[in-house]
């Protein structure tokens, strides 16, 4: 891969930054470049036309929001894993852990509980630093290793379960509340997943650490020729994905109410496919905190709306698919048009 | 909808037999009624079937029937229905209780359990193969009404091996195999499969078929085709048939009852429908029930 | 030789977006002339062969091939035409073995089907070049120099009408130099037009017969070799360059007007009168390339590492820069022993290498400029506790110095590092190495690929650092290069073994005479193939 | 990746063929060479002794082998696809919808059967001719199209199935004998498996096409350059991958005598973590065809070893995890010694 954006990145860009262009490949590129919040603006179109006032509700405004939150932090997780030029298949498993040990944990006064969500969250990331030193220690694909770490957290959850759901102690109904209550019709958890959207795009954007995981992900020989530590940053960046994976199990659990055995494991693929379609925001092709954000909003519209107009089984599945080709497909192919074919595609 | 009363059910997953059969005979029912439903399939997973549920709530249904999730999974979910003053109901998600006002137990634990403790009171020498796929929630059910079924038989020796969801089968039919090597055939030992759903059941009968062993006594759920033909040729000694169209009747019904009048309505759980289909009854079985291999 | 051109270009056009890569381009070459194609970095060389390919198609304008025009561009349809062509890129898969990347190429030298016959002609065409043919080795166990050579084969086995040769000798030493120059004269003698591209003026004015100079897509010069002299050659090239010089304009872009300080620097033609030593290496040992190197440095010096390709050089900078573990032998900066961990150690100290492959080791090619400058100094110029907090400003003021001071050919830091030429990109690279604290500077092949303007720019900035005091080792196969060097240390097979003379006493041919092993000297004298470690 | 490749080329594996190497050094190296085998041979050691005759008996010898039919043909096809240089999550989803097809429609005369056979057989391929399509010509990141696609492939399955298995007709026989019958204790499926596995084998390593995919997948730029069509090569590659996937569904109804709705699905990571673990033997970290029966055969045995022993799901888990992580982190691990270089990885 890398070894082509090489010869193509450099210019496509050049073209891309171009201002005294024809309007047709302007129009191209903006496709290009809003191909994602495109496919977005017209979900809410369509929706808005077929459900009305059902889909166009505050409370359903809310509802999509809320449905957006989890997803969110595990995505947010996974992007700065994609940046630093890595992958991992173990967030789900993850996510999944963090939420049956919070429900197993969770109780007793206020310190305790703190320090149980703290445990957690430590865990996750652990998990996270496993992942990183298989990586680059021991030189493993990211994706066999984080596999293979995958494998072991679902061995832990089982010895953890056995298999069967734990429900929340009876004093956890603050966590819960996370989810039922907030300030006005606006639940603690948007507060929350905001409040983590915030930090992501501070640690990425106005952070050293930020800078080198972007450098070790665009060329790794070359930001270790200039002194950064990859190895460092790139097991920073699995066990930060990791510690989001946790909030984003707690979170689970709140909002189930129990800690289920593979709660968590559906996230992983549809994180995924939001970090994808949230590359195809604005930037061209590069992960991004706010195209992630846009990304998930995206799916979870999508399936709002589908759900809210109440298609049959095998439709979703196709609606799903569809999304995920279209919008991921609208933005890259429009990007190629304007580069014009070149070797490498 | 407006006038028209719509039925939300949020589907277990696509691929529990069960769950697929009851959610058509479901929509069935209430179309008889002249009600909409709008199904969603929440993967098995619970956050999902919560979203599912707040979406029904934004779409305003008149009441949302929930397949297997237990109260205490879907917890916000249920909260959000209460606040909107929608109803919820439950198959096979165990009992009824403050926040479910109606259930169909339809996950028929004891009709098969009971049969193995018929077999085991022999007092001979079994071993007992468990095939759990612990995290769905029949499974977990039918496999706890079995342990404590069988606590006073010192006699059997169970041995229990997870599967899970996707690769039951495979995974049933490598664990099946397995056991079926450690426990070669010795006289006064007698072998029971005990598969909780089709799929490790499809799974260790080809096991049985490849090492050429048994068949031993099986048995299990879900009534179809190939738990047909495997009663047939005597693969499969008990097999619980869920009657899928009265079951959606008995929901469709038990809502009907619950709109007449709303606020004088006690919570109850009935148990759903069914026959235990063994070698003995299975023509009589077919004869009274056309539809289950015409479907 | 006949009127009748081989190869045919008229008023051929290609643009990338805003980009006029070809402009209204006319060239022609005749059977069994060797044609120069020169021209600066992004004069349009490579898309011009790329067009004639058949790998793009021109937006508009004439291609002909014997006075056939080419209507369908396709890479097929060049090579039924008789067209071999070779990359600027090395056209070899690592994974694979010789013999499997020479059959892919098969379908472009298809002169034969029959793998026995291929074979032959491979083994004729390496005889010939005074290389080893071994078609079972797997082709990332070979070194640079020899993978090279195969990836050229594919485009001189067998027979050709036009050969299109894009910067053939880039990685090349010497010994594979003359054996392709051999290869080439013999090609046109039989009546193929050899088109040449290089930025190696001397090895032109060898080779070629004829030559045609491209600036910014256009042809502004054509003519017979004899007529013009290297110095003529390269005023052309480089005259009103096409980029502008940078204007210091801020990070948003908008242009901040002041002059350009260094570039406009005549070349210091310092000695270093400091004795001070600062890196000393006395017999160091690597798993491998290196057998038994010793080398010191002074403060303020530049040392030239003399060698052919293959023998080492870049394991050597690699172990000082802390790349490369080392087996034995010392290493001492400042008189402190020292032996890095990583690259970090070596940056820590003040250490610092730009690498050999520009596009692979050193461009971050999604991020624009000050990106590319600023990676060595994130967290030294960074806020906050060990420079927690990035420093965006703090980056950008310090780009701006640099690139005024190296005389950085660009319009804004934040234009994309992929809109420079590569005489710029390398301009930039040297940027993030000169470090607060350098104290020992690492260049290995920086000229390469780099045309003979960046070149001249690029040769006072070395000059500028060192007359700063710092110590640098200066690594170049193209010899002539290190002519300016303070020292010349040559190394072959990974051992270090005498000096060479600088400055006035240069002589290129001793010096290259210095790099062959004995045996080699031999080999060559006899002309015959001679063995590779 | 591939960036780092090109910056090891050179000096690694000269060392490497380095003939006056030291005697650790090519210690070290064989371990790289023989991580998986290692681990192999190792496995049949322990279960031997721990299970003796039960674990040591050509009956469970035979079955061992017939476990392991069905994941070798997906494995097999999954390889080709990596080979190439991507990715495909779809392959689960085309084997369980195969079966289902198979299921439903197996029936009739015998060149009915076989046309039968054929189409399913096609529809994989075609699943595959989509997947390359979109990751071509739209330019959509493997992972991404193949996720989409996948979804598709449910739907369709949900269409066909309504979420109910569907048995074989009764006129089906000889499909489910080729598990039951066979010559002598070797069932025909074992031939059939062996007839596969040389088939791919021939095609990647005698045909031109198996060359232009291992070119396309070691250096698309390079084989561009060199007239390849990568785009072809690429979309035959999944088109190959689909059509294995779609034999392995073929078979697994012919081994359960039913088409089961997610019967296949499972397959996806175990033939993944197949295919890398046979990256691990022999060759240094490339796909091949050996590789990857071995990987499959390895972890069957694992799997069956522990089952006889009996133990739980967690400890099944573990087993797993531990298995990729040893087997592929040993090699690589090794092969990054050799290479005597810090930095690109
Ligand atoms: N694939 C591409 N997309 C967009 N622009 C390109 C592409 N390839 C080259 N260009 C631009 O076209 C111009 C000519 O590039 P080309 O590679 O032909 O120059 P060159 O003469 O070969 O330079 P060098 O001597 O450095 O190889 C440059 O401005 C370059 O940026
Ligand atoms: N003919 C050869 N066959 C195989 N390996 C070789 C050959 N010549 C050199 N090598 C190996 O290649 C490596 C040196 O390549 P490298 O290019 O780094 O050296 P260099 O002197 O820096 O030349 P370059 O100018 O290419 O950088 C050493 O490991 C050396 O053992
Ligand atoms: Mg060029
Ligand atoms: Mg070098």
């Amino acid at each position: 891969m890398s070894s082509q954006n090489v010869i193509d990145r450099p210019v496509a860009t050049v073209a891309d930054r171009d201002a005294r262009d024809s309007a047709g490949r302007r129009a191209v590129r903006l496709i290009g470049r809003y191909g994602t919040p495109g496919v977005f603006v017209l979900l809410l179109i369509v929706f808005g036309i077929l459900e009305g006032g059902m889909f166009f509700s505050v409370s359903n405004f809310v509802n999509v929001l809320v449905q957006s939150v989890i997803p969110i932090v595990i995505a947010l997780g996974l992007t700065i894993i994609l940046l630093v030029g890595e992958f991992d298949l173990s967030i789900g498993y993850n996510a999944s852990l963090a939420g049956v040990l919070t429900a197993s944990l969770y109780s007793g006064p206020l310190i305790q509980k703190v320090l149980v969500l703290l445990l957690v969250i430590a865990v996750g990331a652990l998990i996270g630093f496993l992942n990183g030193i298989i990586v680059t220690k021991l030189g493993v694909n990211a994706l066999v290793a984080t596999l293979g770490v995958g494998s072991l957290v679902v061995g832990a959850n089982y010895l953890v379960t056995r298999g069967s759901p734990l429900t929340l102690k009876s004093d956890g109904t603050e966590l819960t509340n996370v989810f039922l209550s907030g300030i006005g019709p606006v639940p603690w958890v948007i507060i929350i997943a905001a409040a983590v959207a915030v930090v992501m795009w501070l640690v990425l954007n106005r952070t050293t650490l930020g800078l080198e995981i972007k450098a070790v992900g665009g060329n790794r020989v070359a930001s270790e020729l200039s002194g950064i530590r990859a190895h460092r940053v790139i097991i920073m960046s699995f066990m930060i994905g990791g510690a989001f994976a946790a909030i984003g199990g707690i979170l689970l659990t709140a909002n189930v109410g129990s800690g289920q055995v593979v709660g968590g494991d559906g996230y992983l693929l549809s994180s995924f496919a939001a970090c994808f379609l949230g590359s195809a925001v604005l930037r061209d092709g590069e992960f991004h905190t706010v195209g992630t954000v846009v990304g998930v909003l995206t799916i979870t519209i999508g399936f709002n709306g589908l759900a809210i107009y109440g298609v049959g089984a095998s439709a979703q599945f196709f609606f799903q698919g569809a999304l995920l080709i279209a919008a991921v497909g609208m933005s890259t192919a429009a990007r190629r048009i304007i580069m014009g074919r070149r070797i490498g595609h | 909808g407006d006038e028209a009363v719509t039925i939300g059910i949020v589907q277990l997953d696509t691929s529990t037999i069960f769950a697929n059969q009851e959610a058509e005979a479901q929509k069935a029912a209430y179309e008889a009624l002249g009600w909409e439903t709008v199904v969603t399939n929440s993967a098995g997973s619970p956050a999902t079937a919560i979203s599912a549920m707040q979406n029904f709530v934004q779409r305003g249904v008149d009441a949302i029937v929930v397949q297997t999730y237990t109260s205490e999974q879907i917890t916000s979910g249920l909260a959000a229905a209460k606040k909107a003053g929608i109803p919820v109901f439950n198959t096979a998600g165990g009992e009824a209780g403050v926040d479910m006002a109606g259930a169909i137990d339809i996950n028929l634990a004891e009709p098969i359990n009971s049969l193995v403790v018929d077999e085991v009171k022999s007092g001979e020498r079994f071993e007992l193969l468990t095939l759990v796929f612990e995290s769905g929630t029949p499974c977990r059910i039918r496999n706890d009404d079995l342990l404590t079924r069988l606590k006073d038989y010192p006699n059997v020796t169970i041995t229990r091996q997870d599967v899970i969801v996707p690769g039951a089968q495979q995974q049933a039919q490598q664990a099946t195999s397995g056991w079926l090597q450690a426990n070669p055939e010795t006289s006064g030992t007698k072998h029971i499969i005990w598969p909780c759903f089709a799929d490790p059941a499809v799974g260790a009968v080809s096991a049985e078929k490849q090492l050429d062993r048994g068949p031993y006594s099986m048995y299990t759920w879900d009534l179809t085709g190939p738990a047909i033909e495997a009663i047939r040729d005597g693969s499969m000694n008990g097999v619980a048939w869920l009657d899928a169209d009265k079951s959606g009747q008995a929901i469709a019904d038990m809502i009907e009852e619950y709109f007449e009048d709303p606020e004088g309505w006690e919570p109850r759980t009935e148990e759903g429908p069914h026959e235990v289909v063994t070698p003995d009854n299975l023509d009589a079985f077919l004869e009274k029930h056309p539809e289950v291999t015409a479907k | 030789m006949t009127d009748q051109f081989a190869l045919r270009v008229t008023d051929v056009s290609k643009s990338y977006g805003r980009t006029r890569a070809l402009d209204n381009l006319n060239m022609g070459v005749r059977p069994g002339e060797i044609r120069a194609l020169l021209g600066a970095n992004g004069a349009g060389k490579s898309t011009l062969i790329k067009c004639v390919a058949g790998i793009i198609s021109p937006d508009v304008g004439i291609l002909e091939v014997n006075g056939v025009p080419q209507t369908k561009f396709s890479v097929r349809n060049a090579v039924a035409a008789g067209i071999r062509v070779a990359h600027q890129e090395l056209m070899v898969v690592g994974s694979m073995t010789v013999a499997e990347n020479l059959t892919l190429g098969a379908r472009l030298s298809a002169t034969t089907s029959s793998p026995r016959q291929r074979d032959r002609l491979y083994r004729e065409l390496f005889d010939e070049w005074g290389i080893p043919f071994t078609p079972s080795a797997v082709m990332r166990d070979l070194a640079p120099p020899i993978q090279a050579t195969i990836s050229l084969s594919k485009a001189l086995v067998g027979d050709s009408r036009v050969l299109l040769l894009d910067e053939p000798t880039g990685a090349l030493g010497p010994v594979e130099v003359e054996g392709l120059f051999r290869i080439i004269r013999r090609k046109a003698r039989e009546g193929t037009a050899v088109v040449y591209v290089s930025h190696r003026l001397a090895e032109v004015a060898r080779l070629c017969s004829d030559v045609t100079i491209l600036r910014s897509g256009r042809d502004v010069y054509s003519g017979e070799i004899s007529d013009v002299t290297e110095d003529e050659l390269a005023e052309i090239i480089t005259r009103d360059h096409a980029e502008t010089a940078f204007t210091g304009g801020s990070v948003r872009g908008d242009a901040v007007r002041t002059a350009p300080t260094l570039a406009t620097h005549p070349p210091a033609p310092s000695r270093s009168n400091s004795d001070r030593v600062v890196l000393d290496l006395s017999h160091l040992v690597l798993h491998s390339g290196v057998k038994d190197a010793s080398l010191s440095v002074r403060e303020g010096e530049v040392v030239g590492l003399a060698g052919l390709v293959g023998s080492g050089r870049s394991e050597l900078l690699e172990a000082i820069a802390g790349v490369r573990p080392i087996v034995s032998g010392e290493m001492t900066l400042n008189g402190v022993q020292y032996r890095p961990r990583d690259p970090y150690a070596a940056v820590a100290r003040g250490i610092i290498m730009v690498p050999e492959e520009r596009a692979a080791q050193a461009i971050f090619a999604t991020r624009d400029i000050l990106f590319n400058m600023s990676t060595s100094r994130f967290r030294s110029l960074g806020r906050g506790p060990g420079g927690f907090f990035s420093a965006p400003r703090a980056y950008a003021d310090r780009a701006r110095e640099l690139a005024r001071d190296l005389g950085l050919k660009a319009g804004a830091l934040t234009d994309d590092i992929g809109s420079l030429s590569g005489g710029n990109q390398q301009k930039v690279i040297l940027g993030r190495a000169m470090i607060d604290g350098l104290t020992v500077l690492l260049l290995d092949e920086p000229t390469r690929g780099v045309d003979v303007g960046a070149r001249a720019d690029f040769q006072r900035q070395i000059r500028e650092l060192a007359s700063r005091g710092v110590a640098i080792i200066y690594v170049a196969s193209e010899l002539s290069e290190l002519s300016a060097c303070d020292r010349i240390v040559v190394i072959t097979e990974g051992r270090t073994i005498t000096e060479a003379p600088t400055g006035v006493d240069f002589n290129e041919e001793k010096l290259t005479a210095l790099c062959f092993p004995r045996s080699e000297l031999q080999a060559i004298a006899a002309n015959s193939p001679f063995e590779t470690e």
